[in-house]
Formats: structure tokens, C-alpha cells, sequence
């Protein structure tokens, strides 16, 4: 309940965050809603000696559309995605993937940006924006890059961030019309982490798919593209057959999880009937 | 009684709590709440392993940390704090020593080895990395079945065995009953182990004044006088310089029915250190040290006729003891032993108890202490009969219900039932669910691939705790009734609140009695140096018992009154009658003195009648003839999604007979409660330890007590069937929901699920081991 | 929990067995070894850092290599503890040169964990051991490499 | 470990305070420790149970998953701050009409949590209750009476 002692810093613009980081190295964290960061902390779990917290960095909120492209600041809550008119309007699977993590307190203050670099691997955010092929703008004292959310994900709670990195920006392309998404998962009852969740992005030409996308979380260490899902059912029509064959191959070459809330069995089968209703229900 | 109550207002309405206004606004204060100058904060190191000899303890780091004023360790209070205590008196039962601070070697995860004071919380948690503890792990012994075979590590040295005690029982001619029974169904069941979480953590505070030798403690307590009195004895204190507070208290569920090592720890140092001492738990605290519930492992068969008569019992208990026994362990599944019968006449009846030693937390009293685990056996049992004869479920239950005209009825455990009427709470839940119709859409849906589920739980409970010979540390309640000058009224009752409402009940049942509002009544509760003699609220006893202690207590001052007012009016007091805050002759209102003016008139003390003493105060203690036997039916209907093993409930009925109701909305919020807490069994809680006797569950991370999405709305209704052994013909209600729930819904998915020949499925009934049934069926 | 795994090295068996046995090298390679110094018979007292992302405890403890046959098996006993809980663990290693010029390398254990870290970590304890295990034989295999192209 | 104490402004419930602090110490802590608001309760440690929540800056939140520190300049409106001149909020009035307490400990946090699902949706369904309310537990009522008073909080709300 008690966190160890730490040094606090509460910079306001991304130099000066990211000069803390330098400066500061391996014995700093980022704080942004502090969902993830706090709990651990208090249980000591983690003990970072230097916290920045980056709440007050200018242009690190909202949601904001450029040129096609959906452009989510990292501070950006769950709850702010969940309830935007834009988000709602135009990549609707992101509200409806925010809806779904933890509780309304816990969205009010949780960010996008903290989820994803936290890479927790039943959080919710990561199949959504697999699923979306975002992309992520990453800030570092080296400069500016943008990666693709596929490389991201790079082992358990390890991503693609180097230390002295921040995410400042997640790039969303706003989907043509004949796109639609879901977002479909079982909560571990407990936690509400995703024992299974699966996100599906589909494009439809009459009832040819003529493009999907699924991203799966909590079902292996690092959340995942169903690829063998994708190719199974690209180019096909969504008929129920076609679809449920698809989605069989949703655990394929996947190693999965096991604890105690859900056998190796039982996630794999979760990751297949899962997939097969996300499919569905993007498809009708 | 001699005189007359006036129209009952109050007793039986839906009166809105006189507690709430200060606990919605965040006014009231529970332990942590309560701010003292100068108080110091204690924490606890506790064991990480389950089974160890403790080779060190290195305290020195932490006691150097500025801001730390004190480490103590068992050695430190060994001969100082007396052992915890265990009340339990049963034939060749083992009590092991348990020393407040574990000395020389620990038993289960969370046992406390040392305590640090510190000045500030913080500070007091960061003393405890610094602790250095070395361990020689030994092996732990955590699967009930293997802990009883003869290759088991013996947890104690002192012991042959892990075998706390064994209890027997042949009631009639269980052999013959078998050897003539056209069917026999066997079963194994697991009764999981549960953690009780009220939501306000444990706490305590303690302050000591040498001047005047007292010492005063708070603590989120079911049991302040028993508290009061054990402390009294670990500390060597005189008893009557302890008092013992429960401020507000967020909950217990049966977890607060006890007394931990840290009280006796806190207030041990509060007398050393002379300033306040505070230890609030944390919940990862609650998890490991705060004491679980169920846990048993139970073989039973059951000896049938073709017509569904059952004929005959015959079951091997397995109880879990845990490591230590607290207050009541091992009374708990004797509990269970007493009403296997459930609601049915079952003539013959054989049964092995066996109380086993673990490394694991103490089990004892959780929220129907050992009558969920008897239900859960008779009922899971009577469907797997049912199923057997290809009988509904239903009909087999009428067939062995006793006749409503039985009662009181001795039933082959032992036990008497005082009164019942099973017939007419099942036709009401069998009426409000429109049975027939069910098992019709049932058929249906089966037709479509679809698996709903009717689950029944008929139930019959001991509760209402005493009488003495039945309950440890005693089973009377207490309770003062004092008129003040004023002509207000104070209640000082010996029972213990935590969230039933009694300042509201009581005040129902006083306010009726006097004929006065009841604004003019304040019930004073948890507080030994107010009320001086109590035993607490568990076993849904409050009412049952101290709810009669105070009636009679009522009736007493009011005999006074009557012949006070009787002088003043020159009337009979016989002919009184009390009502709207004025006492007249019956039919005479316009000549009446007032309920205050009487009051004064006893303060005032000069014109009394002859022979009558000054004052206004009685106590009662009340000693019940009997346990109360409150029942019910409930029915639940699910529907079970075959391919991810999710459960839907869609309906839940209840209905309970608890006897008279004193407040419905009162009654209808325990049975609420109640059926959440057997629900959380039913489908998410249990506690699991892994084979070294860690637990894995340890926070609501991995540990799931239901959220509001979790559960549906409930539907409740209720027959009235009053019970002959308290003055109130109350029997208790704050268990009942929890007792019949998990049975009930364990029925129903096992229902849902027979067409694939599942007869029956472990609990926490999740989506994993419900799919992996499926599985294994297939 | 069981660890079973194999990973296959780029070197051969001796040079293998070298880095895997060798108190220096261990030090490189295991990830999170902030000290390994030699406490005889083949003992080692180690401070280790062992976690994932922020998650990460300091443990002290013991590593221990046992039922030595160079250059084919070994047995490792890994014991330390931190202010979060305790890792015990055991685990059978077997060296096999498959191809030429590479090895494989297959564990087969238990590990067990207590205190607060399985009491609110089981979730992601066995995929946490799975993942330092990788990052110690990736960086064994690095060293070995580097050896050899040296 | 001054040099790391940092000052920090609050406004609760209307008032100003203004507190020099351990960077470390968690909201709820201030708000009951230091502000002597205890209304605010403790009730888990992973930040499931809802016992803290508060409203700052206009937004329900678990006040033991906030440092303090972050909290600087931040409005803050507890438990203690919803009755107006002595009278309920209709949300509390709700909770005492409809017994939707028991024991009471998670009832400020329940409260708290309801204010802010009433103010984003001040029509909701049941189901929308229990979902909004999914970040508070309660051990005692089994929910129902508190549905109950939030739908009754919400038509006194609406007039």
C-alpha cells in the first residue's frame, strides 16, 4: 500500500521529460495516468528511485484528425476515447476497445500512451491497435520515429521503447466506409484484464472479405496478429463455414498463457470461438 | 405482561435506516477514523513460507531507521501476551500453542513473526524490508486428503498426526438401509475455501493509561465483550480496567467473530509504549491473515427407495483446520455434521468428522459457517437421487419434507427443529417461477441446442446462536433499557452490529412497545464500558437472541412505568395503556400523563408509589430454549454457453421464512446480500494455494467477490412461520441467502448441463471448469 | 511450476559447456547479474536483478551447479530472495551437439516462488522465468559467437 | 528527505489548502490523513474496490492509485462535500430511502462513483448502473437496493 521513496519530477514539455529520462536512466519511470505504474509501486513490485510525471506535458491530449489519420496524444484517457464524438464517428472499435478496460474510475485516469508502453499482455488497447495497424510516435533524445504498432509488442511488458524514449502519439488511418471493427473479450472476472480479447478490422466488398486484421491480447505472452487468420479468410466470402475455419487457426503457432483463471486448453479455445464471433460480428 | 401496547406501528414496516445519515455523508468513523495525539503505527513481517524453523531474525537495521521506536519479535513477548485463544470444547480435540508472534517456527504464509512501531505508516513499512528473516523451509502440508495418510509431514511435534479430532455419529441402522436401498448415490464434493473480505479491513487501536491502569481498545470487532475478556487474560490485565470499543464496522461476515494475534499485539505494545498504538490491515493482509472460510473435502452416499424416499446418509467430513485453530475453527464443520439432514426426514444417519491441521490460514466462521457446506451436500445429493430415479427435482423434495404438524422435530443428528412449513416456501417459489412452464421452455430450448438450467435449493438452517450448551463462550444476550429523565430512551445492547441495522430494528421493537417515536430512542452498541456484558453478532443471532433480550428488558421498565403512572393517574396499571408518547386508562385518552412525565417523575423520585425504587433501568439476559431452524426455497435459472463454458444467470428467486419480520427492507437486504455471497461461491471466489502453500490468490487481482455487473436482480418473497423459542418468533436471516445460493446454483448448471451426461461440477463454477467439463463429458 | 525448454546455441558442446559453467561468463550472461562470486564446491553467491520491464526485484542468493558431467550435464539450483518473496529453483541441463557446430541445450525443472510475488504475480510469473531464460541463452549465444569469431 | 517534499495546492470541497508533501504519499492519505477528511475510505490495494474514490477535477477517481503530488492545483470534491447545507444530496437521500447500505464502508465511494455515472448519464438503465458502478465493490446489499437508489437519485435529479 506504501511505495518506497522516489524522487518526483513533473516536467511540462517533452524535452524536458525526455531530458529527465537521460539524465536519469534506468532508475527513472514515466508516470502518465499511473493505472498500471501506481498499483505496482505500492506493492513495491516496482521501485523506480525517479518518477517523471508527464500529466503536465503540453500536446500529449486529445484526439485530433489530419489528412485521414486519427491522431490519439498519448496522454489521451480511456475515458476521452471511449466518450469522443470523433473516435465514435470515425474508428468506432477504438471506443468500443476503451469501454472495455478496467472500471469507470480506472478510464478516467488510465491513458492510451501508459497502456501500450506498459505492454501488459492481457490489456485491451494492443489487439485494437494491432488489429488498426497503427502506428506509434516515438520521441527520444536520439529525435523522432514512428514504428509500426506490429513491431511494437516485443516481449512480455517489453516493447520496442528504448529507456530513454518516450510514446507521445498514436497514428490511427481512419478506414474506409466498407470497414468495420469489433472488439470482443472475456474478462478474467477478477482482474478484468482480457482472458481472451480480439479485436477484427474487416473490409468487405459485397460479402467478399476483402481485408481483415485481428489482433489478439491475453492470450500469449506478447499480444498478437491472427496472420493465419487473416490469410485464411482474405480474398474469401464471409460465409459461416469460411469464417469458423478461419478462426480455428487463431492460436496457431502461438505459445499460450496458462494460470490459474485458464488452462492452455481453455485459452486457446477462447482465442478460436472469440475470433470467430469478432469476425462475425464485424462481418454482419 | 400486564399491560397493554398500543397498535403495533412500527414492528413489520419497511422503516428506513436511523444509521444511514451519518454513513452516506462520510461521517461516521471506523477504526482508521479515529485520530489519537501522539499514536504510533504498527505493521507486521509476516512469513512468506507456508512450513519453516526460523534460524534468525535480524532486526537491527530496522530498529536503526529514523522514525522506528520499536521491533519486537516472539521471543520479545514469549510469557508477555498470553497463546490465542481457541473456544472450541470437543472430545480429544488438539489445541496447538499459538503465540501471538511466531517463535521458532512458522506454520502458513502471513503468520507473524515480528511487529515494528514506528512514528509514521510509512516509515513503519519501510522498516520492513529491512528485516532480515532466515528460514529452513520444511515441507508443507496443503491437500486435505493427503494430510490424514500416514506418509504426511506432522505439522506438530507435539502431535501423532494432522488429525485435530474426529467426530462419529450412527443414528439409527445406517447399514440396514443401505443393504435394502433400491438405489445408492455416491459423491465426492469440494467445498472450496473462501475469504471472507468485508470491505473495511481489520484494525486496532489501543491506548494505555498507567495513571489509571486502563487500557482502551478499538477494534473492527463482531465480539468486543469477548475480546474484552481474552484480552484481559493474554495481557494479565484485570478485566475490568479493559475496554473494548467496535467504533463503526465495515462488515465481518463471520471474519471479525474473533480475536487475532495482532489485537493481543497492539494493545500489548500500547501498555509498553504508553502512546496509542494503530495497526490498520491491509487487504493483502486480509488475504493471507484474516480467517477463511469452508474447505472441506466430504464423501458421502445416500441410500434411496424407487418412490424417492431417502432412507439413509452416510458421509466422511473432511474440514480443513488450517494451521492454528482461532476461536471457533473447529466448531464450523460440526455445523455441517449437525444439519446434513437439511429439510428432509432422513432417519438414519452415519458420519465421520475429521478436523485436519494444514499450513494454511485457520479456517472459521464466514458466512454460514458450515451449514453452506451441509446444503450444498444434502441438495447436490437429492439431485443426483433425483436424476438417479429419473425423478424431477421437484418431486423428490416433497417426498421426504416433514409434515408442517412434525414440529418440533428431532432430527437424527441431534438437533431439534423448532417449527417449519417446507411445503409452503417451495409451492411459493414453484408459483412464482411458473415451474411447469420452465421444464416446458427447458424441453424447448434443449430442442434448439440450448443449454438452460433449473437449479432448486430447499433448505432448512440452525441459526439464531444459542443456547449456551450449544455455543462456546455463551450463547445468552444482553441487553439494558434505561429511561432518562428526560423520557428518552437508551438501549445498551450486548450485540454488535456491523451493517444489520439494529439501531433501526431495535429501536422498532422499543418504540412499538412504548408507544413513542422512535426519535426518542438511541441504541447503544459495541462498547464494553457502556454495555458491560455481551456476547456479539454472528450466527444471524442479534435479533433471534438479543432482540428478545431487549424486549423482555423493555417489558420490565415499562411493568415499572405502569405502576408509577398507575399512581399518578389513581388508575390500575393493569388497565394501562401506552401509546403517541402518553399513558392512559384504555378509553380514556384526555386523562393521560405523558411517557417523559412518568420518566421524571421516577428521577424526581417524590411521589413514587410505595415500595417502588427510584429509576428506570432494566437488564435482561436472555438464554433461549433452542437453536431457531430458519428455511426456504430458492430457484435459479442460467443458461450455460457450451462452447466458452460461461454461465448467464438469468433469474433468481428466493423465498425465505425467517420467522416474524421486524423490518423488511432490512430483511430483503441480508437475503440480498446473502444469495451475492453464495453466488460468489457458487461461480468465482476460491481461495488457491499452490503445492508449497502459497497462495496464488492474494488480492482481488486474482481473487473475484462479485462486482455489480455480476450479479442479477433477485427476487424475493418470504412465508411467515414464527419460531416458538424466542419471545419475538424471530429466527434470523443473514445467512439464509448464502446458505441456499450455491447449491441452488450449482443445480442449475449441473441441470443445463446433463444432456451431456455432467452430473455434477466443482465450485468456483468458471468458464474454464465449466468448458473443461463439457470436455471431459465429450 | 515445470520449465521445460531448449534452445539450440551456435558453438560446440565444450565451448558450451564453458560458458554455461564458467562463474565469469554466467555473470555475463545472466540477465540481471549485478555480482557472482565463487563460494566453493561449485557454489556462487549472486546478486541478481531479475524482473521484467519495471517489475524487477534485487535477489540474493546462492546459484549452485551440481552432478557435473562436462560436457554433457548438469544440474542447476538457483535459491534467492528479495523484500517481495523468494525463487527457489532446480533444473536439469543437458547438452547435445546437433549439426555440426551447434548445440542444443534442454532444461527440464521446477521453480517455485513465494511470498507477495506469487501471491500477486502468478499471472505472469512462468512466462517471466520463460522470458529470462531466453535473454540468458541469446546472450550466451552472443558470447559464444563472439568467442569464436574472435 | 525534504529536499524531495514538494508543496502542493489543493481545493477541497470549496476550501483552499495547501500542504508540503512526501512525494510518495498517495491521495487518499492526504485527503484523510493531512485534509482530516475520512470519509474517503481504504479498502484494497490494487485499485479494484473503489472505497477512495473521489472527484478531482471533475473526474471519479481512485484516490489511492493518485499521488498526492499529482494532484497539485486540482479541485476536489469527496464524500464530505456533496450535502449542502445540511441537506442530502439526492444521491445520499437515494442510498438512505432505498437502503442502499449496509455496513456502509464502500457507501462514500458507491456515492462518489454514482455522482459521476449520474452527471455523464443522467437517465440511466439498470444496466448502465451496474456498469457504471463496476469499479466499487460491496460486500453486503448484493447491489440491488443500490440500483435502486441511483434510479432513485436519478428521477429526483430530473425533477
Amino acid at each position: 500500500m506504501i511505495a518506497s521513496s522516489f524522487e518526483y519530477f513533473a516536467p511540462t514539455s517533452v524535452d524536458e521529460a525526455l531530458a529527465l529520462l537521460s539524465e536519469h536512466g534506468d532508475d527513472a519511470k514515466i508516470l502518465a495516468g499511473g493505472h498500471s505504474l501506481i498499483p505496482a509501486m505500492k506493492l513495491r513490485l516496482a521501485e523506480p528511485a525517479v518518477l517523471i510525471d508527464i500529466q503536465r506535458v503540453e500536446g500529449l491530449k486529445g484526439v485530433s484528425e489530419s489528412d485521414g489519420t486519427l491522431v490519439i496524444g498519448a496522454l489521451t484517457t480511456h475515458h476521452e476515447l471511449e466518450s469522443s464524438n470523433l473516435v465514435n464517428q470515425k474508428v468506432p472499435i477504438l471506443a468500443q476497445t476503451a469501454g472495455e478496460i478496467g472500471d469507470v474510475q480506472v478510464r478516467n485516469k488510465g491513458t492510451i500512451g501508459g497502456s501500450l508502453s506498459h505492454a501488459d499482455p492481457a490489456a485491451d488497447w494492443p489487439a485494437t491497435i494491432l488489429a488498426l495497424d497503427a502506428d506509434l510516435k516515438i520521441v527520444g533524445s536520439g529525435g523522432e520515429r514512428v514504428i509500426k504498432a506490429t513491431d511494437f509488442f516485443e516481449e512480455l511488458y517489453t516493447t520496442a521503447l528504448e529507456a530513454d524514449e518516450i510514446l507521445t502519439e498514436v497514428h490511427v488511418a481512419v478506414p474506409a466506409e466498407n470497414t468495420t471493427g469489433s472488439y470482443l473479450k472475456l474478462h478474467q472476472v477478477a482482474s478484468g484484464f482480457a482472458l481472451t480479447g480480439v479485436a477484427v478490422v474487416l473490409t468487405k466488398s459485397g460479402d467478399i472479405c476483402e481485408n481483415i486484421a485481428v489482433g489478439i491480447t491475453g492470450v500469449s505472452d506478447v499480444p498478437y496478429r491472427a496472420s493465419e487468420v487473416e490469410s485464411a479468410l482474405a480474398g474469401r466470402a464471409l460465409t459461416a463455414d469460411n469464417i469458423a475455419a478461419a478462426a480455428e487457426k487463431a492460436a496457431d503457432g502461438v505459445d499460450i498463457l496458462e494460470d490459474i483463471h485458464a488452462s492452455e486448453a481453455y485459452r486457446s479455445n477462447l482465442a478460436k470461438v472469440y475470433t470467430r464471433r469478432a469476425i462475425e460480428g464485424a462481418a454482419s | 405482561m400486564a399491560t397493554m401496547a398500543g397498535p403495533s406501528r412500527l414492528i413489520g414496516a419497511p422503516i428506513k435506516r436511523r444509521e444511514d445519515p451519518r454513513l452516506v455523508q462520510g461521517l461516521s468513523h471506523y477504526v482508521d477514523d479515529i485520530k489519537l495525539v501522539n499514536t504510533l503505527h504498527c505493521t507486521f513481517l509476516r512469513s512468506d513460507y507456508a512450513h519453516a524453523d526460523i534460524k534468525s531474525i535480524d532486526t537491527e537495521a530496522a530498529e536503526n531507521l529514523s522514525g522506528v521506536v520499536k521491533v519486537i519479535t516472539g521471543s520479545d513477548i514469549a510469557g508477555k501476551v498470553g497463546s490465542i485463544p481457541c473456544a472450541a470444547e470437543i472430545e480429544g480435540l488438539k489445541v496447538p500453542d499459538h503465540p501471538a508472534l511466531a517463535v521458532g517456527r512458522v506454520r502458513f504464509v502471513g503468520e507473524p513473526i515480528a511487529a515494528v512501531v514506528a512514528t509514521d505508516p510509512y516509515v513503519a513499512r519501510d522498516a520492513l524490508d529491512l528485516i532480515e528473516v532466515e528460514y529452513d523451509e520444511l515441507p508443507a502440508v496443503v491437500d486435505l486428503d493427503a494430510a490424514i495418510e500416514s506418509d504426511s509431514t506432522v505439522i506438530y511435534d507435539e502431535f501423532d498426526d494432522n488429525i485435530a479430532f474426529t467426530m462419529p455419529l450412527d443414528a439409527g441402522d445406517v447399514d440396514a438401509a443401505f443393504a435394502e436401498a433400491d438405489h445408492v448415490v455416491s459423491q465426492r464434493f469440494v467445498n472450496q475455501r473462501l475469504i471472507p473480505n468485508s470491505i473495511e479491513p481489520r484494525g486496532v487501536l489501543a491506548e494505555y493509561l498507567p495513571g489509571e491502569g486502563t487500557l482502551t481498545v478499538w477494534s473492527s470487532t463482531q465480539v468486543p465483550h469477548h475480546l474484552k475478556t481474552i484480552l484481559s487474560l493474554l495481557l494479565d490485565l484485570p478485566e475490568q480496567l479493559v475496554r473494548v470499543i467496535a467504533p463503526e464496522v465495515g462488515g465481518g461476515f463471520g471474519s471479525k467473530l474473533n480475536v487475532y494475534p495482532e489485537e493481543a499485539v497492539v494493545a500489548y505494545l500500547a501498555t509498553q509504549l504508553r502512546k496509542p498504538v494503530k495497526w490498520i490491515e491491509k487487504r493483502s493482509e486480509g488475504f493471507t491473515t484474516t480467517i477463511h472460510g469452508r474447505d472441506q473435502v466430504d464423501y458421502v452416499d445416500m441410500a434411496v427407495k424407487n418412490d424417492g424416499t431417502i432412507t439413509a446418509l452416510r458421509a466422511k467430513l473432511l474440514a480443513n483446520m488450517g494451521a492454528y485453530h482461532q476461536l471457533l475453527t473447529p466448531i464450523i464443520p460440526v455445523l455441517t455434521y449437525l444439519m446434513m439432514p437439511g429439510a428432509y426426514k432422513i432417519p438414519n444417519i452415519k458420519l465421520e468428522l475429521i478436523g485436519v491441521f494444514t499450513n494454511k490460514m485457520a479456517t472459521d466462521a464466514y458466512r454460514g459457517a458450515g451449514r453452506p457446506e451441509a446444503t450444498h451436500i444434502i441438495e447436490r445429493m437429492v439431485d443426483l437421487a433425483a436424476q438417479k430415479l429419473g425423478m424431477d427435482a421437484k418431486e423428490i423434495r416433497f417426498k421426504n419434507f416433514p409434515q408442517p404438524d412434525e414440529f418440533p422435530l428431532e432430527m437424527a443428528t441431534g438437533v431439534t427443529y423448532d417449527s417449519g412449513n417446507y411445503q409452503m416456501s417451495f409451492n411459493k417459489a414453484l408459483d412464482t417461477v411458473d415451474y411447469a412452464s420452465l421444464r416446458a421452455r427447458q424441453a424447448e430450448l434443449r430442442g434448439q441446442g440450448r443449454y438452460m438450467g433449473i437449479g432448486i435449493a430447499t433448505y432448512a438452517e440452525i441459526c439464531g446462536m444459542g443456547p449456551s450448551v450449544g455455543v462456546a463462550g455463551g450463547g445468552w444476550e444482553s441487553s439494558t433499557v434505561r429511561i432518562e429523565r428526560t423520557g428518552k430512551v437508551t438501549v445498551l445492547t450486548g450485540v454488535s452490529p456491523h451493517g444489520q441495522g439494529q439501531e433501526t430494528s431495535f429501536a422498532q421493537i422499543v418504540a412499538d412497545e412504548y408507544g413513542i417515536s422512535i426519535d426518542d430512542i438511541v441504541i447503544i452498541h459495541g462498547d464494553t464500558g457502556r454495555q458491560p456484558q455481551g456476547i456479539g453478532t454472528f450466527g444471524s443471532r442479534a435479533t433471534a437472541v438479543g432482540g428478545a433480550a431487549l424486549i423482555i428488558a423493555t417489558q420490565q421498565v415499562k411493568e415499572k412505568m405502569a405502576q408509577i403512572a398507575a399512581h399518578m393517574l389513581e388508575a390500575n396499571a393493569d388497565d394501562l395503556v401506552f401509546e403517541d408518547g402518553n399513558i392512559f386508562v384504555q378509553g380514556s385518552p384526555d386523562s393521560a400523563v405523558t411517557f417523559a412525565d412518568v420518566a421524571a417523575t421516577a428521577h424526581v423520585a417524590v411521589n413514587l408509589p410505595p415500595e417502588v425504587e427510584p429509576g428506570l433501568e432494566a437488564t435482561h439476559f436472555f438464554e433461549p430454549s433452542n437453536f431457531t431452524y430458519p428455511f426456504g426455497a430458492h430457484i435459479s435459472i442460467v443458461e450455460v454457453d457450451p462452447e466458452t463454458g460461461e454461465i448467464d444467470l438469468q433469474r433468481y428467486v428466493a423465498v425465505d421464512d425467517c420467522g416474524n419480520i421486524i423490518n423488511p427492507l432490512l430483511v430483503d437486504g441480508q437475503v440480498h446480500g446473502g444469495i451475492a455471497q453464495g453466488l460468489g461461491q457458487a461461480m468465482y471466489e476460491g481461495a488457491v494455494y499452490d503445492e508449497n502453500g502459497q497462495l496464488l490468490t492474494g488480492s482481488f487481482m486474482d481473487y473475484a467477490i462479485p462486482k455489480a455487473t455480476q450479479v442479477p436482480r433477485f427476487e424475493t418473497e418470504h412465508t411467515t412461520t414464527p419460531s416458538p423459542v424466542n419471545p419475538l418468533g424471530v429466527k434470523g436471516v443473514g445467512e439464509a441467502g448464502t446458505i441456499a445460493s450455491s447449491p441452488c446454483l450449482v443445480n442449475a448448471v449441473v441441470d443445463a448441463l446433463s444432456p451431456f451426461g455432467i452430473t455434477d461440477i466443482d465450485m468456483p463454477m468458471t468458464p474454464n471448469r465449466v468448458w473443461q467439463a463439457i470436455q471431459d463429458a465429450q | 511450476m515445470k520449465i521445460k525448454a531448449d534452445y539450440t546455441v551456435s558453438a560446440h558442446r565444450e565451448k558450451v559447456w564453458e560458458h554455461l559453467t564458467d562463474a565469469d561468463l554466467l555473470s555475463q550472461s545472466i540477465p540481471g547479474c549485478e555480482e557472482l562470486k565463487a563460494a566453493g564446491n561449485d557454489t556462487y553467491e549472486a546478486t541478481i536483478k531479475v524482473g521484467v520491464a519495471g517489475i524487477k526485484g534485487t535477489y540474493k542468493g546462492t546459484v549452485t551447479l551440481e552432478n557435473m558431467q562436462p560436457p554433457s550435464a548438469y544440474r542447476l539450483i538457483v535459491e534467492g530472495k528479495s523484500t517481495i518473496g523468494f525463487l527457489k529453483g532446480a533444473c536439469d541441463f543437458r547438452l547435445e551437439e546437433v549439426n555440426s557446430g551447434e548445440t542444443k541445450v534442454e532444461l527440464a525443472g521446477e521453480l517455485t516462488v513465494g511470498g507477495k510475488l506469487a501471491r500477486v504475480g502468478q499471472r505472469i510469473i512462468g512466462s517471466a522465468a520463460k522470458m529470462t531464460i531466453g535473454q540468458f541463452f541469446k546472450q550466451i549465444n552472443k558470447l559464444v559467437t563472439t568467442d569464436t569469431d574472435s | 528527505m525534504n529536499k524531495s517534499r514538494k508543496q502542493i495546492n489543493t481545493t477541497i470541497n470549496g476550501e483552499d489548502y495547501t500542504h508540503e508533501v512526501e512525494p510518495r504519499l498517495l491521495l487518499v492519505h492526504y485527503l484523510r490523513e493531512v485534509a482530516g477528511l475520512t470519509g474517503t475510505h481504504v479498502g484494497c490495494e490494487t485499485s479494484l474496490c473503489g472505497a477512495c474514490t473521489a472527484i478531482v477535477d471533475g473526474q471519479a477517481v481512485k484516490t489511492c492509485t493518485m499521488l498526492a503530488v499529482q494532484a497539485d492545483g486540482a479541485e476536489i470534491t469527496t464524500i464530505e462535500g456533496l450535502a449542502q447545507d445540511g441537506e442530502l444530496h439526492p444521491i445520499q437521500e437515494g442510498f438512505w430511502e432505498r437502503h442502499g447500505l449496509q455496513c456502509g464502508f464502500c457507501t462514500p465511494g458507491m456515492i462518489v462513483a454514482a455522482h459521476q455515472l449520474l452527471e455523464r448519464n443522467p437517465n440511466p438503465s439498470e444496466d448502465e448502473i451496474r456498469h457504471g458502478l463496476e469499479g466499487n465493490f460491496c460486500r453486503c446489499t448484493g447491489y440491488q437496493h443500490i440500483v435502486d437508489a441511483v434510479q432513485y437519485a436519478a428521477e429526483k435529479m430530473q425533477g
